[in-house]
């Protein structure tokens, strides 16, 4: 499942690449993370509890930094087990100024593994785009708060 | 474990329960009647079927708690006295089973709906048993041994 | 009759009394089969049992790097765990079909080092709940290093695929040229040359509603297994399970009692069957494993999906067929398992009904990432019939042919039956045209047009589709040895032992594996006839059982052939009781047992009924009293053990040429369906159904079984797929998106037969469980039909969902692509 | 089919239920149970809690409201749906839509509450609310509230009913006229797409369901194309046939409501 977009955040460029670089910072930007550990520079590894309606669905994700060139572009893969199943997500961003503020250009190549069972494909594909969109609107909402200090 | 008590086919139950248990393990592993069964994981096949007072239910979308102080009837029920109740001679008349595996879930939608529903059309039939699949009969001979047996 | 080469085959048929042969007794399964007293493997309780769950892979290619239980065994009412690397130290891998590079591939009961399809189990766990060992398993930690993924046949033959199974070095398992006839001098004779790019015929399978499964209790005194299960082919699972389990065939002792469908996914059982005998044997205690419907769907046998390309036909300006020409692709998935078989198995049928004489087809068989495939009922060869049918559709399509006329211009006629097809197989009797043509009046086919009109002022475009197929029943495995040479297999077998028990009781064991098509009541009806009884007189012990002795290497309830060769069992070990029964009565009353007449229980003089011994005495005498008898009569046993054995050859490897199977039943399906303009969906507004099988010895049997077939048909032509992404998830892993037909998705079905007895076998019956498919066909045709107003799209795939039919009707030059006409 | 370990409690009013619900963060009210047990067959989510809602008869009633539309309790099932003289009278589209959703078998089980509730985009009753107009009265900790339709459902498993709170019942605004249309896996099976309709004083509303996580409200068959940007793509429907279909099933359920 590939996923891309645009979105402008109000921040200079570089603001934006320090959360977009902290992992300390990008644990706040995933729904319902319960542990987050840092490895090393490149690996981290957290425990999520995904909150749907009817009970939460809980995983276990490490990400590893694969590609950076400061302060434009970043390359990050996920690796979740849980649920019978294993979501595997390559995301790259790209930086741009864009004036005051910062465009910032991303691509998403996600892959579910395994029996995903009752659930289906029917709805793990709405669930994907809700929770991108979640980390979109927390990832503005970090920019803000490291805008205002 | 949770204590649970109610009547299956006209008798009396008291056991204990894990609360994750479904009632369809519960009748098969623990109460030892076996004619109920499993044919799929998600609530898609109906050869679960039983009644829960009175209700065509699929007890593996039933925790077995969830019967506590229920009457439950399952296909061992239907025949009084080893006696095959007339939709059960009318599914031998009509070759309404091949393997016999979807048959008791089959039975009791086909009983849930006569009891509600004496005389269906064929279009009524065949709404009624939709939740039941069958892999052997294409329900050709189902319908017309529940058009039978409701003639009766 | 056309010259055969073959030594005639017929069977002498005495006049035979009218009696319970031909007509619809009650089946004696019933009583219990719906009084919920039947009796399934998982009904099956033994003390201190373990439930077995498996470990499946997510991934559908990747190396197993390493796999950690102790969390599982930790785990209070955890009795243990099995594992690839123990399965591999323990067993050898399972004996291969097939000649290189197919014969190298190594094939355990768990996955060693490597996983190769999504579901493959890697590991099992057994606990003391069904609960706890699912816990369990979820505590099992597998490292894996996933691997690029091969799911499209085409692709895995590509070069710098990546290869399944590095000791075969490649994703070939077999490949082989067919060429009967003179396809070439066919082609330039043709006045029209169709060319058909790729046709598809899709992955689905019968999904039985009993998921399989086993109880196992191992014994460690004599070092016996009993599996009460649910396999239909014991005889040939013994073979390839106990030279990998390094043990004697007798050390396996399979039990079967009721079956909960078959359809063939219940044959290629044995690496979970190892599985499960290691962990009985480890843990010494009984165990117990029953599939769930998701594991059956991701890693149970699924039906041979494949592909044709290059399809040539070529076509007489009259619309005389006179051969064509194909590449076949056959996708077996990651392993072969009963496979090359289907690479062989579809020539049963290699002219489909007609009567071209040149056919050509380039087969090569190929792993993918997908789930092994197995028999599947009308296992290989409704997947040839069904490219006969489109190709006989194609043809008069583009060139404009009546569908019916030009099937019934190239149908082998009756009067040629039987009937030697280019390959050396006989059609022994039918009649097509008839069979047609009543299916097509079953539907009101004289009025369709007002139909079509009717359907078209309501938004809707009407479709009628002809599916005419043949179901080959009762195989000569000497066909095995066109893909294998040094295979030892040939010829057929089936056992029964019927018995007169010392208080009168008669008492048949059967070596068949029935599974819902009645044997204990078709039987009973065999032999009341020979004994002279009535069929409620007759025990026939329901299942199987490999300590009954009563079974042969290809025992098994499989191939459309129980009506043939169990009944042949039967006839023939009753008829040797009879033979002892006034062998017995004779030496009584001092007569020659010509003229002892059985009727009514008792052996009596003919010429004198008052003198009569009830079977009960007969059992008595034998059994307890035999000092009575004169000597030359204490041979009986009143437990007589009959093989039939169908009259085989062995085939001509060279040529690819000789019988393969002993009857041909025929089905031919007419399907009328509607598709919606607006979305594609489509109804099935009408249907009809004819069947031939010979004799029918149990009417309504027969009838469920033409019910059976068609709706299984339906399912593959509409909604039953095995669909997977590129990376190889199953995307229909369960009946939400593997939707079965239920009751309002099939309509009424008109149902209609003849009888064009096979003068090959015992009672003019011929097997015909399976169908051959010709639902599916009939769909597709119906669907082609029905766009034809729409641009005149081909249809290519044998499954048709929705969006399928909506892409065909709006971007009808897509499909139109895939086909040309060369005329001269 | 093995569910995972869970509690099990059984309150006998609503106020035992939400205190039941507030005791453990894990818990999950169980309606019918026709979703929820088989994601927790699937071990999808897992719930620590399942606080059964059968014993409390108030969440079952149905009755007309004052201005002539409806009030259903959350616990009322399809069948009842079916089977109530008010719903025939007043909404009589509900009593269709609900006869189409599966079987008999979970209509004898599965409840209005618990169709919305578990916001499964295929479900049929999530774009029927939306168009109506319904109101969902939720209880919690807090008390009482209501919210929209419109606002209910937040995302696949996903609505406005927070951790402790409990949808009791819904309200349904007397009636326009209205229509359901859907394409579905075989004959009332899975909708494939689907869509209500509510004319209103001339104003139409229609609501899609299957082309997003939540409903997606349009007033114009005309608009689906472009208001289903997301629609998802399956084994069953590529994202364009999806939304081809809506745009039918958009058009199909206007034209019964007009």
């Amino acid at each position: 499942m590939k996923l891309e977009g645009t979105r402008t955040l109000g921040a200079p460029r570089a603001t934006v690449w320090e959360v977009l670089n902290s992992p300390q910072q990008m644990a706040e930007l995933m729904p319902g993370v319960e542990s987050f550990d840092v490895k090393d520079d490149r690996h981290w590894q957290a425990h999520v509890k995904i909150p749907l309606g009817l009970g939460a669905m809980r995983m276990s994700m490490e990400f590893e930094k694969l590609e950076e060139r400061e302060p434009e572009f970043a390359k990050l893969q996920a690796k979740g087990t849980g649920v019978g199943a294993l979501l595997s997500m390559e995301t790259s961003f790209h930086l741009s100024e864009a004036g005051e503020a910062t465009e910032m250009r991303w691509e998403a190549d996600v892959r579910i593994a395994g029996p995903v069972g009752s659930m289906g494909q029917r709805v793990l594909q709405p669930i994907v785009n809700q929770q991108v969109q979640n980390v979109l609107a927390a990832l503005d909402a970090q920019v803000q708060q490291a805008v205002r200090g | 474990m949770i204590t649970v008590r109610f009547e299956l086919n006209g008798e009396a139950v008291e056991r204990e329960v894990d609360p994750r248990r479904l009632l369809v393990h519960f009748i098969r592993d623990d109460l030892d009647l076996t004619g109920t069964h499993v044919g799929c994981d998600t609530g898609n096949c109906g050869a679960c079927t039983v009644l829960v007072d009175g209700e065509a239910v699929k007890s593996c979308m039933l925790l077995a708690v969830q019967a506590d102080g229920t009457r439950v009837e399952t296909v061992e029920g239907l025949a009084a006295n080893g006696e095959s109740s007339p939709l059960q001679q009318a599914f031998s008349a009509a070759h309404a089973l091949q393997c016999g595996y979807c048959t008791p879930g089959m039975l009791m939608s086909a009983t849930y709906l006569l009891r509600n529903n004496p005389e269906p059309t064929e279009r009524e039939i065949r709404k009624g048993i939709q939740g039941n699949i069958c892999r052997c009969t294409g329900y050709v001979n189902i319908v017309e041994a529940i058009q039978e047996a409701a003639r009766k | 009759m056309t010259q055969t080469t073959m030594e005639p085959l017929v069977v002498e048929r005495e006049q035979t009394k009218p009696g319970f042969v031909g007509q619809s007794i009650p089946r004696k399964e019933d009583r219990r089969l719906t009084q919920g007293q039947g009796v399934f493997f998982d009904d099956l309780k033994r003390q201190g049992m373990g439930f077995i769950h498996f470990v499946r892979s997510p991934y559908a290619h990747a190396k197993i790097r390493s796999i950690d239980v102790s969390k599982a065994l930790a785990l209070e009412g955890v009795y243990g765990t099995l594992t690839g690397d123990e399965v591999a130290i323990q067993t050898d891998p399972f004996f291969e079909l097939s000649t290189p590079p197919g014969s190298e591939i190594k094939d355990y009961a768990l996955a060693v080092g490597k996983v190769r399809f999504q579901g493959e189990p890697v590991a099992a766990v057994a606990a003391a709940t069904r609960e706890l060992a699912r816990d369990a398993a979820e505590l099992v930690e597998v490292d894996y290093e996933p691997l690029e993924t091969v799911v499209e046949p085409d692709a895995a033959l590509a070069e710098g695929a990546p290869i399944l199974h590095d000791d075969a070095g490649s994703n070939v398992v077999w490949s082989g040229v067919f060429d009967w006839g003179d396809w070439e001098a066919a082609k330039a004779e043709a006045d029209h040359v169709l060319t058909i790019d790729y046709l598809h015929f899709d992955r689905f399978s019968s999904t039985p509603l009993e998921m399989s499964g086993c109880l196992v209790e191992y014994e460690r005194a004599t070092g016996q297994w009993t599996l009460y299960c649910n396999l239909q082919m014991p005889g040939v699972g013994a073979i390839w399970m106990a030279p990998a389990m390094r043990v004697g065939i007798d050390k396996l002792r399979f039990v079967t009692h009721d079956i909960g469908g078959g359809f063939g996914n219940k044959i290629c059982l044995h690496p979970y069957f190892v599985a499960c005998c290691l962990l009985a044997r480890k843990l010494n205690r009984p165990v117990q494993w029953t599939e769930w419907r998701t594991d059956q769907h991701m890693a149970n046998s699924h039906g041979n999906e494949r592909v044709f390309r290059e399809v040539e036909v070529a076509v007489k300006a009259d619309g005389t067929l006179l051969g064509f020409s194909c590449k076949a692709i056959d996708d077996c998935g990651a392993f072969p398992r009963y496979e090359p078989l289907g690479a062989i198995i579809w020539s049963q049928v290699t002219p489909g009904l007609y009567r071209w004489r040149n056919i050509r087809v380039d087969f090569t068989q190929v792993c993918t990432n997908k789930s092994p495939v197995g028999p599947n009922r009308g296992y290989s060869r409704l997947q040839h019939l069904w490219l006969t049918e489109r190709i006989i559709d194609l043809v008069a399509h583009e060139l404009g042919f009546d569908p019916v006329e030009i099937r019934k211009r190239n149908y082998v006629k009756s009067d040629e039956m039987p009937y030697e097809t280019p390959n050396g197989c006989v059609y022994d009797s039918g009649d097509y045209a008839r069979c047609l043509d009543q299916a097509l009046e079953l539907v009101g086919y004289d009025k369709i047009e007002e139909r079509r009109r009717d359907a078209e002022a309501r938004g809707k475009l009407l479709g009628v589709g002809i599916g005419s197929t043949l179901d080959s029943g009762t195989n000569n495995f000497g066909q095995s040895t066109l893909i294998n040479p040094e295979l030892q297999f040939s010829g057929n077998n089936e056992v029964a032992t019927v018995k007169l028990d010392i208080f009168g009781e008669i008492v048949v064991t059967l070596g068949t594996v029935p599974q819902g098509q009645g044997h204990e009541t078709t039987a009973s009806q065999v032999v009341a006839d020979i004994l002279g009884v009535t069929p409620e007189d007759v025990h026939v012990r329901p299942g199987h059982d490999s300590f009954w002795n009563s079974h042969a290497g290809f025992s098994g309830t499989y191939a459309s052939q129980f009506a043939v060769t169990g009944l042949g069992a039967v006839k023939g070990a009753t008829e040797n009781l009879a033979w002892e029964i006034k062998r017995v009565a004779a030496g009584v009353f001092g007569a020659a047992p010509e003229d002892i007449e059985l009727e009514g229980g008792q052996a009596r003089l003919a010429a004198n009924p008052e003198a009569a011994i009830p079977f009960m005495g007969i059992g008595a005498i034998v059994n307890a009293n035999n000092a009575i008898l004169p000597l030359d009569v204490r041979d009986v046993t009143l437990n007589c053990r009959y093989v039939y054995v169908p009259p085989f050859q062995l085939p001509d490897k060279e040529r690819k040429f000789g019988n393969l199977t002993l009857t041909y039943a025929t089905q031919i399906h007419v399907c009328v369906l509607e598709v919606d303009r607006e979305t594609g969906a489509y109804e099935l507004v009408d249907w009809a159904v004819v069947d031939d099988c010979g004799t029918r010895i149990h009417p309504q049997i027969v009838e469920g079984q033409v019910h059976g077939a068609w709706a299984h048909g339906v399912g593959a032509a509409t909604s039953e797929t095995f669909a997977y992404d590129e990376d190889g998830n199953l995307l229909t892993a369960n009946f939400y998106d593997y939707h079965v037909p239920h009751a309002l998705d099939l309509p009424p079905v008109k149902s209609g037969w003849i009888e064009s007895p096979s003068p090959f076998t015992p009672f003019g019956s011929k097997g015909m469980g399976e169908g051959g498919g010709g639902a599916i066909h009939a769909v597709c045709a119906a669907i082609q039909d029905a766009l034809r107003p729409a641009g005149k799209p081909v249809v290519y795939d044998s499954h048709n969902p929705y969006h399928r039919v909506w892409e065909l009707m709006t971007r009808p030059e897509e499909s139109r692509k895939l086909i040309s006409v060369e005329s001269r | 089919m093995l569910l995972r370990e869970v509690q099990y409690a059984r309150p006998g009013s609503v106020e035992e239920a939400l205190q039941a619900l507030a005791a453990h963060e894990g818990a999950r009210a169980l309606a019918g149970g026709q979703t929820l047990l088989n994601v927790m067959k699937a071990r999808a989510a897992s719930p620590d809690v399942l606080v059964d809602l059968r014993d409390l008869e108030e969440l079952r009633g149905v009755a007309r409201t004052q201005d002539g539309g409806l009030r259903i309790g959350a616990m009322a099932t399809y069948a009842q749906l079916m089977r109530e003289p008010a719903v025939g009278e007043a909404r009589p589209i509900l009593a269709e839509v609900v006869a189409q959703i599966a079987d008999v078998q979970v209509r004898n089980r599965g409840t209005i509450g618990g169709n919305v509730c578990s916001s499964d985009p295929t479900n049929h009753l999530p774009p029927l609310a939306v168009a109506q107009r319904w109101t969902m009265h939720a209880a919690g900790p807090a008390g009482e509230r209501d919210v929209a339709a419109d606002e209910f459902f937040l995302g696949v498993y996903f609505t406005a009913i927070g951790p402790g709170e409990l949808l009791t019942a819904i309200t349904i605004p007397p009636g326009g006229s209205d229509g359901f249309a859907s394409v579905t896996l075989g004959v009332d099976g899975t909708c494939i797409a689907n869509a209500a309709a509510q004319v209103r004083d001339g104003q139409a509303r229609i609501a899609l369901g299957c082309v997003g996580a939540v409903p997606v409200v349009v007033s114009s068959p005309d608009e689906v194309r472009a208001a289903a940007p997301d629609a998802p793509a399956d084994v069953h429907a590529s994202a364009d046939y999806r939304r081809h279909l809506a745009e039918v099933c958009a058009r199909r359920a206007l034209e019964q409501a007009s």
